[in-house]
């Protein structure tokens, strides 16, 4: 592991440096303020300390300007916290358009990550130093939560739906993976090693694990074993919707309401397809929810995707996946 | 308030009128909780009503609106007698008190009777949801869903029918020994505050829950 | 402060019936505070024990002295008990029961019966918590966090979740009995601006009492029904969303932990003035404070779900609300201080506890404005940042002030003092323990520790032991007073009714106070710390 | 302040409004109007609930506390509701 001290964790990503300087100045100003008011306690209480059992001191009830000093300036400084706060959690949420997708599936008690070139990982992560990485993440069972310390990132992992985290490391070396939601008997042991490698390794060890294929040939070759593609073709003539420049789109539902085709809906539509009909087709298509391991949906999605429009990357809205949980009829249109 | 008043003013209070105006105090602070109890039921409900509001119409289209309907009625009736039970324990006519009482739980019996046949159907249709359950078309899960809040919430509030149900007997059971005068009654009133209270959260499910599916 | 003033004293409350069902189905609220004592003190053992055991096993980077299983039941039932069992009723339900009628001047609380009722609730809802932890204990944190709670965790979900819900309704009818009590039972001439602080503090507990506490009550019984009868309510796969508990469980949990603290603040408004016999600087403002921390301690709980999955925009919403809740925070704190300015400061016991809550409360409150801030919450969530920002809230805030409260009002409930050198001695343990037992967490979160975790890497062991080490030394300290003050009930020299010169009601009366309080209603005619007005009264000069 | 009382016939009026309210709110929800349905639903709902507060409830002619009582929990209803709701419907928004 890098060196860490009391002071300051490990710091390896882009926002690291910013993260800190925020946090500590936050420490200092919060902490003059806070031994500001501990020496005021206790000059008072030792100046004024009672000289007479009988003393009656002065009676001050009240001094309005005093009041209004200490109501107005804390506030001031409470929304200059709020606004900085806000501003580096968008730049903590929100991807660049250049960044590479993988995908995270966790499980009691295991991370399990899918590379886009086709390697896979269990409780490991390989990536490369100066590239922006987004992982979409899913639960196979709980809440468990994506937590690199030395990239100051972290985000909770939710059954039935994906949500998005994104760094980019700056400096090469090996940094703890944690599970920060708890999630049952083993959750302190959901841990793993991050490995942040100059490109140039990187590629070497991409080089040497990607014998399997890429993320979206194997779902190309899952969408034939599977029998996706009897229904679904190409042509538009399939008993199906033709999956071709579906991803990223919105789609209208039979009943009402549209909901945007991205990962969340198409697993959906994978494990549950009754749950959201798409307009023009009946109930037809089967569930595969017991037949299907969620690294294998996650690779019919990447080759859903790869035969969505293009450019892929960026086109899907980038914190959280609606899906099945926003409320059809309240995205933009001008998607 | 008249010298035999005084009688019924607990230690604590200086006066009838105090402790009339605490205990009716007490009573709304009581109905802001319940407020809130039913408020996460009917919130949740909402939410998800707008996640799936197709599966939610169909859902509500398997309601008895005829059954649904006179039970709303029945209910507005029992209320009505209550208030002229109040009525009557203000005037300090204890008979017709006893009177109002009597027919403001018979009538209660009588929602809850037409309430359990509706759930006696729904059995028979399979749609109990963790007893029998079956569904078809689209969106089973939240077709479900309607289900089990349509039985959590009329459930909850048939309890709190049952639960006022024998608050009212008690009530009676008091007024029969003539405990109640104008100018202490004021246990009628609260009870009745409750069996109101009771009324209005039925009238919100009726029309949550019978009402959308009607059009389809 | 008041006309009438009592020449013989008749037999007080504690000896005034006899028997121990006198006790059992007492309806004086002064006898139901106490009843209380015995059972939060009980509780607040249970939990402490766990607390050392959960510190033992952190001793040790690897799981040696308990397993994982068993401490995830440990946190658990830690934050249960600790939370439910002691510190949700701990001030409110003992010093409030006792003081609250006593201070604005009446006989009782408006519901005596019921308030009675509460405390068999409390029990009752104690003992079916108990029952689960007997059976084997539950392992879902004191959060109950879907679809863990409800699909996958194998203990006694339903039995606690059912204990919570019972007791719930013991918290709900206290605080409804306290706002009655407050609107109508007032003695004559008691206006609002002339109530003690500690009263406006209970008014704005009780409020978020009876306005939080049945969204509880109804998340725990949807809990209960997805678990028992596995339909789908929070379960993703039939159509539910876990964030949705969340929502719910949060709209109660951040409101209770004002609960939890408010009443502390209560205590603190008392002490400060009492011990610098000056009014409470800016006696308005404070008031109102409490009631802001209240109403706006509603509208800001999604920043507990800052990295759960809620949209950023509510995110940025609640984060915002989150700092303005910290306005009346701040008020308190400073108005506090300022109390001392020139007065004349005496350093008894309960002052000392009193400073220790400034200082803590103040330390925990700015970290949480950290937490608050959206960006910084991200690494630190669910790390040892949050467990030691609310310990330092909790504990060295609410626990403080309950100890400082007990001390203060000890003379008044025993009709004893208690033995000052002992209780100076094991405040100061308590401070220094506490410390040294949660400063090393802030490092821990920072450096990223994630909490609930039973194995840690080997990085992070230094700083546990020093928290261990605190912990001990804190146990120590909260176990002195507990033998010091049963001693000094039997032995400890008589206090007389006003013992520290102070100016509210309840010292107008004899110690202990008779079962109806005053011998006759007091009539009200100056405001709360109104020194210059009692000084003859008072022999001040 | 003393209790209030309301006459017999004020109960009979307020006993038949709602009665014909009932009979409104249904038939009105067999006619499709698209979301309308539910707004008219609730509206209806809401009146009704108001008549039963007001006076059966006798709360219009209670001292003021009471309404402040029942403001507060309405307003708090409202709060769980809206901020609730609030994350869900900007779930799908996209800078
Ligand atoms: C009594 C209990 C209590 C109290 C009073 C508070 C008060 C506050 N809390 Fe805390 N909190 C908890 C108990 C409490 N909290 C608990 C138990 C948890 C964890 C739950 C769990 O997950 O298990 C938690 C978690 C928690 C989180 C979520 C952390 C996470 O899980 O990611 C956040 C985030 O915003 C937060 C914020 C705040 C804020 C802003 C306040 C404010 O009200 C504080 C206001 C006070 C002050 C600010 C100090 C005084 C002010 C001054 C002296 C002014 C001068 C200061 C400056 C100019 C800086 N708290
Ligand atoms: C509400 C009040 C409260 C109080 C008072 C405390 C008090 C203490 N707490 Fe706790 N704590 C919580 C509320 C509280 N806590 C909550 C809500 C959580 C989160 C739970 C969760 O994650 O779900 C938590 C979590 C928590 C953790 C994190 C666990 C984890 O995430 O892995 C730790 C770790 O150090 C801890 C420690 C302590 C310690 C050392 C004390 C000390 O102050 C305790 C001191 C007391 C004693 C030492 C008792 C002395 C008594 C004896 C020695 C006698 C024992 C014998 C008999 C029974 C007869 N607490
Ligand atoms: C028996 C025929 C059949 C099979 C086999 C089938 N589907 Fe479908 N699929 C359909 C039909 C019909 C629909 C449209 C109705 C609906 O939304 O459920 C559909 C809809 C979809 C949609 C939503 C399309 C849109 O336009 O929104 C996706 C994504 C999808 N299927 C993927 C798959 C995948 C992946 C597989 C293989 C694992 C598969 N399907 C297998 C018939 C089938
Ligand atoms: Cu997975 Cu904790
Ligand atoms: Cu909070």
């Amino acid at each position: 592991m890098n060196s860490s001290n009391w002071f300051r964790p490990v710091a390896a990503s882009s926002i690291s440096g910013e993260y800190d300087a925020f946090f500590w100045a936050l420490v200092v100003v919060c902490g003059i303020v806070a031994v500001g008011i501990a020496i005021a306690l206790l000059y008072f209480a030792i100046h004024y300390r009672r000289r007479s059992e009988n003393q009656l001191p002065p009676q001050i009830k009240v001094n309005v300007p005093a009041e209004v000093t200490w109501i107005v300036l804390p506030f001031l400084f409470f929304m200059g916290m709020f606004g900085y706060g806000a501003k580096l959690y968008l730049d903590i949420e929100r991807p660049p358009e250049n960044a590479v997708e993988l995908y995270v599936v966790g499980k009691q008690w295991m991370w399990k990550i899918q590379h886009p070139e086709g390697a896979r990982e269990i409780n490991e992560l390989h990536v490369p130093v100066g590239q922006s990485i987004r992982l979409n993440m899913t639960s196979q069972d709980v809440i468990h939560s994506f937590f690199i310390p030395a990239f100051r990132v972290k985000q909770d992992v939710l059954p039935d739906r994906f949500t998005t985290i994104w760094f980019r490391a700056t400096k090469a070396g090996q940094y703890h993976l944690f599970c920060a939601e708890y999630c049952g008997t083993k959750h302190s042991g959901m841990i793993g090693t991050v490995y942040a490698m100059d490109p140039h390794d990187y590629q070497g060890w991409v080089d040497r694990g990607a014998a399997e294929g890429s993320l979206s040939s194997t779902g190309e070759k899952m969408f034939h074993q599977f029998g996706c593609a009897n229904c679904h073709h190409f042509d538009g003539h399939g008993r199906g919707p033709n999956l071709q420049r579906l991803y990223g789109q919105t789609v209208r539902i039979s009943g009402g309401g549209s909901v945007i085709a991205d990962d969340t809906y198409i697993r959906e539509s994978i494990l549950d397809p009754r749950a959201k009909i798409v307009e023009g087709f009946t109930d037809l298509m089967p569930t595969f929810k017991g037949q299907i391991s969620e690294e294998q949906i996650i690779q019919l999605i990447a080759y859903i995707r790869a035969i969505g429009p293009q450019p892929v990357t960026g086109a899907s809205p980038w914190i959280v996946q609606p899906g099945t949980t926003a409320i059809s009829g309240t995205e933009p249109e001008n998607r | 308030m008249s010298e035999s008043s005084s009688l019924a003013v607990r230690e604590q209070f200086a006066t009838a009128d105090q402790q009339r105006e605490t205990a009716t105090v007490g009573m709304w602070v009581f109905l802001v909780t319940e407020v809130m109890f039913f408020g996460g039921l009917f919130m949740s409900h909402i939410v998800y009503r707008l996640l799936h509001t197709a599966a939610f119409d169909r859902g509500s289209a398997d309601m008895n609106i005829l059954l649904g309907s006179i039970n709303t009625a029945v209910l507005i009736s029992s209320s009505f007698t209550m208030a002229l039970a109040v009525h009557a324990s203000q005037e300090g006519k204890w008979r017709r008190l006893a009177g109002f009482l009597f027919a403001t739980m018979l009538i209660g019996l009588a929602f809850l009777g037409i309430k359990f046949t509706e759930y006696y159907q729904h059995y028979q249709d399979h749609k109990v949801p963790g007893f029998w359950f079956e569904s078809s078309g689209a969106d089973p899960g939240a077709f479900q869903m309607f289900f089990v809040f349509y039985f959590a919430m009329t459930g909850l509030h048939a309890i709190h029918m049952m639960i006022g149900i024998g608050v009212l007997a008690v009530l009676l059971f008091r007024s029969g020994l003539e405990r109640f005068t104008s100018a202490y009654h004021n246990p009628v009133v609260i009870a009745g505050l409750y069996w109101h209270f009771v009324d209005i959260v039925w009238v919100f499910l009726f029309a949550i829950f019978y009402l959308p599916g009607l059009h389809l | 402060m008041i006309g009438a003033v009592e020449v013989k004293s008749p037999r007080s409350y504690l000896d005034s019936r006899e028997g121990i069902l006198s006790w059992l189905l007492t309806t004086d609220h002064k006898r139901i505070g106490l009843l209380y004592v015995f059972s939060i003190t009980a509780y607040f053992l249970v939990g402490g024990f766990f607390a050392l055991l959960m510190r033992l096993e952190l001793l040790t980077p690897t799981t040696d002295l308990v397993s994982p299983e068993t401490y995830n039941k440990l946190f658990s039932m830690h934050g249960i008990i600790m939370v439910w069992f002691f510190l949700i009723p701990s001030i409110p339900t003992t010093l409030g029961n006792f003081l609250i009628p006593m201070m604005i001047g009446a006989k009782d609380v408006a519901f005596p019966k019921l308030n009675l009722l509460s405390w068999y609730l409390f029990n009752l809802g104690g003992l079916v918590t108990l029952y689960a932890l007997i059976r084997g204990g539950v392992d879902t944190g004191w959060t109950f966090y879907t679809p863990f709670s409800t699909s996958y965790s194998t203990t006694y979900v339903v039995a606690a979740a059912l204990g919570i819900f019972i007791a719930g309704f013991g918290s709900i009818i206290t605080g409804l009995n306290f706002i009655a009590t407050i609107h109508r039972m007032r003695a004559p001439g008691m206006t609002w601006f002339r109530l003690p602080i500690f009263i406006w503090s209970h008014y704005a507990t009780s409020l978020i009492f009876v306005l939080a506490t049945p969204i509880l009550a109804i998340t725990l019984l949807m809990i209960g029904f997805e678990r028992v009868l596995r339909v789908g309510i929070f379960d993703p796969a039939l159509g539910g969303d876990p964030v949705l508990f969340q929502h719910m469980f949060w709209f109660y949990s951040h409101p209770a932990v004002y609960i939890m603290v408010l009443p502390g603040m209560a205590v603190i408004s008392e002490l400060v003035p009492a011990f610098s016999r000056k009014p409470i600087f800016g006696y308005k403002a404070v008031a109102y404070s409490s009631l802001g921390i209240a109403a706006i301690g509603f509208l800001v709980w999604g920043h507990h779900m800052f990295v759960a999955g809620q949209s950023i925009y509510s995110a940025m919403v609640f984060s915002i609300l989150s700092y303005l809740v910290a306005v009346p925070s701040a008020i308190k704190v400073f108005n506090w201080t300022a109390t001392l300015y020139k007065g004349s400061v005496s350093w008894e016991t309960p002052m000392l506890y009193a400073i220790g809550f400034i200082g803590l409360f103040t330390i925990g409150g700015m970290t949480g404005l950290f937490l608050a801030a959206l960006g910084i919450d991200v690494h630190v969530t669910d790390t040892y940042f949050v467990i030691a920002h609310f310990h330092y809230i909790m504990v060295g805030g609410t626990v403080m002030a309950y100890l400082g409260g007990v001390h203060y009002w000890w003379p008044k409930i025993s009709g004893k003092m208690y033995p000052e050198a002992l209780a100076k001695l094991s405040a100061l343990t308590v401070f220094l323990g506490f410390n040294l037992t949660f400063f090393p967490q802030f490092i821990l979160g920072y450096l990223g520790m994630p909490r609930r975790y039973a194995a840690y890497p080997e990085e992070f062991q230094v700083l546990n032991v020093l928290s261990t080490a605190g912990a001990s030394i804190l146990g120590v300290g909260y176990i002195l007073p507990l033998i010091y003050l049963i001693w000094s009930w039997k032995y400890g020299k008589p206090a007389g009714p006003n013992p520290w010169r102070a100016t509210g009601l309840e010292w107008k009366t004899p110690s202990p106070p008779p079962q109806h309080n005053f011998e006759t209603t007091p009539v009200v005619n100056c405001d709360a710390y109104d020194y210059e007005a009692m000084k003859e009264e008072l022999e001040l000069v | 302040m003393t209790e209030p009382i309301v006459s017999v016939k004020t109960y009979a009026l307020i006993f038949t409004s709602l009665l014909a309210l009932t009979l409104t709110t249904t038939l009105l929800a067999y006619i499709d109007l698209g979301v309308f349905n539910m707004v008219i639903a609730i509206t209806i709902a809401v009146i009704k609930a108001t008549l039963i507060v007001s006076f059966f409830m006798h709360a219009l002619y209670e001292f003021k506390l009471v309404h402040v009582i029942i403001a507060g929990g309405i307003l708090w209803f409202l709060i769980l509701v809206f901020m609730t709701l609030g994350d869900f419907l900007s779930r799908g928004w996209v800078k």
